[in-house]
């Protein structure tokens, strides 16, 4: 299967983004330069987080003009999967991918910590590896993840359940002392109306190893890489990543 | 040319830091401060000529597709004095 | 080159002294233009030249096995195997933190970020050591959130992990807070850069940032003392350009690794003038440069202010003639502006034309290491025997313990960090396996075995009652808390914060200060490879205490050396590691409850600190301990209680203490070269033998229970039955708290 | 009563948002935008009677004070048109 990690002027989880698909996962990842009109025919695109643009102006709102982000919509048109993690959320919000907005959070203040979330859809394709209910620990980072859509598009986004994740107690329970930056509805992570475009606020990249605390969120890579194989059996050839950007393995 | 253009958040939407600003305003005693609405305000030195339509429209293109996110915001846009809005 | 007349006042106005212009003069073999005095002037500050400091830190200690650079470059380097190696430093940003606290401390952190990649090295972490007046001062309040989202801001955008550092209050830093900021870096050994004008003719490129009027004045700015006219400088405030940096460092280091660069020197204090001088000075060359080349931001910009000016994210690189276009594609690729300023010349001046006349024509060498070196008057300080005449033992025991543990849990040194550190992005780049919170924070390397541990560490309360056990204190806690966490020291960087060095008193705590860590260094095997002095840390007369805060770099060979601060399991034994001797002298409980900063602590003794650190080592190795917890400011308790509250709510503690002081000494008391063990049982024995063969004290103090409860039972009385719960919540909520108490009462102070 | 505040950067003061807005502006094919600076704007609405003096010296001091950081940014106050300047 191949992935490709987008890299935006400013993406700052591009490269743990690219080591988890490559090195945990073990797919033909490579990375996509923001200039880039073609997708390389990877199966799978990851929006990384970070500050695209230094997240100056609004974030995600200067990526989304990048000529990438041309190819990522058609891409999406087609039925490819896009996973928008974080600066990558608001990015695919921005492109017009996904609904909504983020607002600064409620407490004003940049949140890094580690936090809760139940799983509300284990039918997607990013999904799959998770049990209905299940929840799950990974990481958020971010000032702006207060999400905001109308309420007329909530009631709408809900009664579609279109809401993947959200921010939850340790047990499940979503709550309002469960909500660490003022989401409507608690809400961590959407799909699109299709079904192959995702975005989350927390970062799955970060907690796909033992060893930094949590595996929880490499379910969501699983199931994508599962539901690659199951569109399309065939395993593809390795190639080499686009020319100039292999100094960015380091 | 100088514009100036004003972006601010729709009035549905909440305003955390001004809400906020309000909060600390009515704690140091300033309780006329009913309500505080925190937008962006922008200057842009522009070289076309404005009083052509075709150049405000650009600036309004990129007012609204650029500087300000329909989802969230509002925008208002300053012409220089000479230019009728 | 027209002679300017210079009046007195314009050179002391430059902060130099009759006799350093008459050496100008001599140097130059005439009078100074005006732009010629300005460049002086900044490399001759002492933040630049070290003048006051340099005699001294000849005396630090920058070779080992390891070391692959030690001080003199832009940061150290020293090798850590499979063909890497560590490159790091210290850096203060103190004064721009006091004037402008969001953006002095994010220019503190991308200042310290681009002396790393300068190396060809790529950052993965930061620490910040900060230091602040108490925060019931709106003032200091407001430093503190001012300098946190700074922090963060900057490291957060940027995209490199702030993983811990630590946290100080005094009163002594009000009006001086300290904001040092630690940077770690990995290269490859066959691939290191250096400042360096190398191979006449070369051109040299100025890279990043457009030049602007900001900060000019900043690098004498930090050689001066503050009063009421500091207000008056704020115009040279610099802004940070997070983003802007992230693409200098990707363009520096993919520029690096193609083979394209000669030199390479990031501008921070003085700039232009610096960056050209020193880089000449380094190589033996010089460098003549066209102001009228270089990237301006703002219009009609003097020769004075475009050399003087410190806008940040800059860099001057030199590079072969034949690679000068690959270069400038490279950096026009990350859209970053760039261009060919100059060229290396073969006779060892810096030549500053403008419009095509010379502006400024000055020789390398005495410009960049020729300033005078001072061995100033130093005096023992006045203040020392009274203070240290204090019998701290006559202090009376709480009356009521569990609001004196509740107290101690949530006075702003004790208190958990969470609120800094939730604003700083810790795991950026998934390599924090060991973030903030813990001893010492460990880091990961890709695809290698070895993981990396860091440390930053000072007690100024030590310090200031005897300097130099105070610096042999903060190196050893700094090894210490390495070996707690899983691994062995390497070598360490170091940055000293003072008040003014024209004051003889500051000069011998220096002084002092140097030489015990040079002693603890030597003992402890860990070299110096740099680090930055911060002078004239002082306000109408009030100086901060000595703080040298050291940065430590150790190896964690394998990860099951890990060990957590963390108690893990109940029923594990609680062990006292180290010597007995432990005194309230200068220890946060004296502070907290006497508001003294009083008597003599007890001092480190270097070798029995290493066989301690030695029998640690092994036992955690070894894995027979489940966790370590270095015993510091709070004394056992509060280090015992920490150890419980890493594990909330899991698991509580009962501590059973026998002892002929008093509850208070023997439970707050503080003393040197102590650890906080648990280990299981089965261990205990091995543990007590080991100890033993190797002459250090080890003693059983208790157990880890499932109670969720905390029980101290001190000489078969029990003196403290409390909720684990209970003291958690005050210790992890406090720094929230006492910032909202200080919010609160601004309103009645200040604006009614 | 409505009141506007904008807070701008000192001219001097580097202004990494707007310089970068101008790029992408630029990078959008508008060239016309020479320069853009980036501020903030505040709404404020305020119970008192703005036409003493008192009560617009109150709100100059937690313009000054509050919501603009006086080291690197200038301000500028819109009073109510019935307000004289
Ligand atoms: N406390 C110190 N101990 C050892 N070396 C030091 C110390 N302070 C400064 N140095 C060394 O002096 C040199 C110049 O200082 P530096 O801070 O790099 O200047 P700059 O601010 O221009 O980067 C560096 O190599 C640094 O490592
Ligand atoms: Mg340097």
């Amino acid at each position: 299967m191949k992935t490709g990690v987008v890299v935006f002027p400013g993406s700052n989880c591009d490269h743990d983004t690219y080591h988890v698909l490559k090195h945990v996962l073990g797919t033909d990842a490579r990375f996509i330069w923001h200039g880039d009109a073609h997708l390389h025919d990877c199966d799978v695109i990851v929006l990384p987080g970070g500050f695209s643009y230094g997240d100056y102006l609004r974030t995600g709102a200067i990526a989304r003009f990048s000529p990438v982000m041309q190819a990522v919509k058609e891409f999406a048109r087609r039925g490819g999967f896009v996973l928008g993690i974080c600066n990558g959320f608001q990015i695919l919000q921005e492109a017009g991918l996904l609904p909504g907005a983020m607002l600064r959070n409620r407490g004003l203040k940049f949140i890094c910590r580690p936090v809760d979330l139940r799983a509300e859809r284990t039918d997607l394709a990013f999904t799959r590896a998770y049990e209905p209910g299940q929840v799950l620990r990974m990481p958020i980072a971010h000032n702006e993840g207060s999400f905001y859509v109308s309420p007329e598009e909530l009631n709408h986004l809900e009664r579609n359940g279109r809401v993947v994740l959200r921010y939850s107690s340790p047990s499940g329970e979503v709550c309002d002392a469960a909500n660490p930056n003022g989401s409507l509805n608690n809400i961590a992570a959407l799909i699109n109306e299709e079904g192959n475009v995702m975005g989350m606020m927390p970062h799955p990249e970060r907690a796909s190893e033992l060893c930094l605390g949590s595996e929880d969120g490499k379910g969501i890579f699983v199931s994508l890489l599962k539901a690659v194989e199951s569109k399309n059996p065939r395993i593809q050839e390795s190639k080499n990543g686009p020319r100039g950007l292999s100094f960015l393995n380091s | 040319m100088m514009l100036r253009v004003f972006v601010t958040l729709k009035p549905s939407v909440l305003d955390p830091q001004g809400m906020t600003i309000q909060k600390t305003l009515a704690g140091l005693g300033y309780s006329q401060v009913e309500e505080v609405r925190q937008g962006k305000y922008f200057e842009i030195r522009w070289a076309g000529d404005l009083s052509a339509r075709e150049e405000r429209d650009k600036v309004e293109t990129i007012v609204a597709r650029v500087l300000s996110n329909p989802v969230i915001e509002g925008y208002r846009i300053e012409w220089p004095q000479e230019i009728p809005a | 080159m027209i002679p300017t007349d210079i009046s007195p006042e314009t050179i002391s106005q430059h902060g130099l002294t009759p006799e350093e212009y008459q050496r100008i003069c001599e140097i130059l073999g005439r009078q100074p233009t005006f732009t010629e005095l300005g460049i002086f002037s900044v490399m001759w500050s002492e933040h630049c030249s070290y003048k006051s400091s340099k005699i001294h830190l000849r005396r630090l200690p920058h070779q080992g096995p390891c070391v692959v650079q030690g001080p003199g470059e832009n940061a150290g380097v020293v090798d850590i195997g499979d063909g890497l190696v560590a490159v790091f430093k210290i850096e203060s940003h103190n004064h721009p933190s006091f004037i402008e606290p969001y953006q002095g401390a994010a220019t503190g952190v991308g200042g310290i970020i681009r002396d790393i990649f300068t190396m060809g090295a790529r950052p993965i972490a930061l620490m910040d050591a900060l230091h602040f007046g108490f925060i019931d001062d709106p003032k200091n309040r407001m430093i503190l959130e001012g300098v946190v989202a700074g922090v963060g801001g900057y490291g957060n955008c940027i995209g490199i992990p702030t993983v811990g550092g630590q946290t100080v209050f005094s009163r002594h830093y009000a009006n001086n807070p300290l904001v040092n900021v630690f940077c770690l870096g990995i290269a490859r050994r066959d691939q290191i850069f250096y400042g360096r004008a190398t191979g006449v003719g070369n051109p040299v490129i100025y890279v990043g940032a457009r030049t602007g009027r900001d900060g000019i004045h900043g690098a004498t700015m930090a050689s001066e003392e503050f009063d009421e006219r500091s207000e008056e400088k704020r115009p040279t405030v610099q802004v940070g350009d997070p983003f802007l940096e992230k693409l200098l460092l990707e363009a520096c280091l993919e520029a690096m690794h193609s083979g394209l660069v000669v030199g390479i020197q990031d501008m921070g204090a003085a700039g232009l003038t610096c960056s050209t001088c020193e880089m000449g000075s380094r190589a033996g060359t010089g460098v003549e440069i066209e102001l009228d080349r270089v990237p301006q931001r703002e219009a009609g910009m003097t020769a004075y202010e475009i050399m003087l000016s410190e806008s940040q994210e800059r860099m001057l690189l030199v590079t072969r003639e034949e690679n000068e276009p690959k270069v400038l594609e490279i950096f026009t690729r990350w859209g970053l502006d760039a261009a060919t300023i100059g060229r290396v010349t073969g006779d060892g001046m810096l030549r500053v034309l403008q419009s095509g006349t010379i502006v400024a024509e000055v020789p390398n060498r005495p410009l960049a290491d020729g300033a005078p070196v001072y061995n100033r008057p130093m005096k023992r300080p006045a203040y020392l025997d009274e203070a240290r005449a204090f019998g701290a033992d006559l202090v009376a025991p709480p009356r009521d313990w569990e609001q004196a543990v509740i107290r101690m849990m949530s006075s702003p040194n004790l208190c958990r960090k969470r609120w800094i550190w939730e604003q700083y992005d810790h795991m950026v780049r998934t390599n924090t396996l060991v973030g903030p919170g813990a001893d010492a924070s460990i880091l990961r390397l890709k695809g290698k075995e070895r993981r990396l541990a860091i440390s930053t560490d000072c007690n100024p309360r030590y310090c200031y009652l005897d300097p130099a056990a105070g610096a042999r204190a903060a190196v050893a806690e700094a090894c210490r808390n390495i070996v707690c966490s899983g691994g062995t020291p390497l070598a360490a960087t170091n940055c000293l914060n003072f008040a003014s060095p024209e004051n003889p008193e500051t000069m011998w705590q220096f002084s002092q200060t140097v030489d015990g860590i040079r002693e603890a260094c030597q003992a402890l095997g860990t070299p110096i490879t740099g680090g930055n002095v911060s002078f004239y840390n002082e306000t109408n007369g009030i100086g901060v205490y000595p703080t040298p805060v050291i940065g430590m770099v150790g190896i964690v060979e394998r990860e099951s050396h890990i060990t957590p601060a963390a108690f893990r399991e109940a029923g594990d034994v609680v062990l006292l590691l180290g010597p007995e001797e432990v005194s309230l002298a200068g220890s946060e409980y004296l502070e907290v409850f006497h508001n003294r900063v009083e008597g003599v602590p007890v001092p480190v003794r270097l070798e029995l600190e290493k066989r301690i650190e030695s029998f640690l080592g092994n036992a955690v190795r070894e894995g027979w301990v489940r966790s370590a917890h270095d015993c510091s400011e709070g004394g056992l308790l509060v280090t015992a209680l920490e150890s419980a509250l890493l594990a909330y709510p899991r698991l509580g503690i009962e501590l059973r203490i026998s002892s002929p002081l008093m509850p208070h000494q023997a439970l707050f008391g503080e003393g040197p070269s102590r650890v906080v063990l648990s280990a299981p049982e089965q261990n205990l024995q091995k543990l007590l033998d080991r100890a033993r063969e190797m002459g250090v004290l080890l003693r059983p103090c208790g157990r880890v229970t499932s109670l969720k409860e905390v029980r101290v039972v001190y000489n078969d009385a029990d003196i403290l039955s409390v909720q684990v719960a209970a003291i958690f919540e005050t210790w992890d909520r406090a720094l929230e708290s006492w910032l909202q108490a200080a919010r609160m009462n601004e309103t009645t102070d200040e604006h009614r």
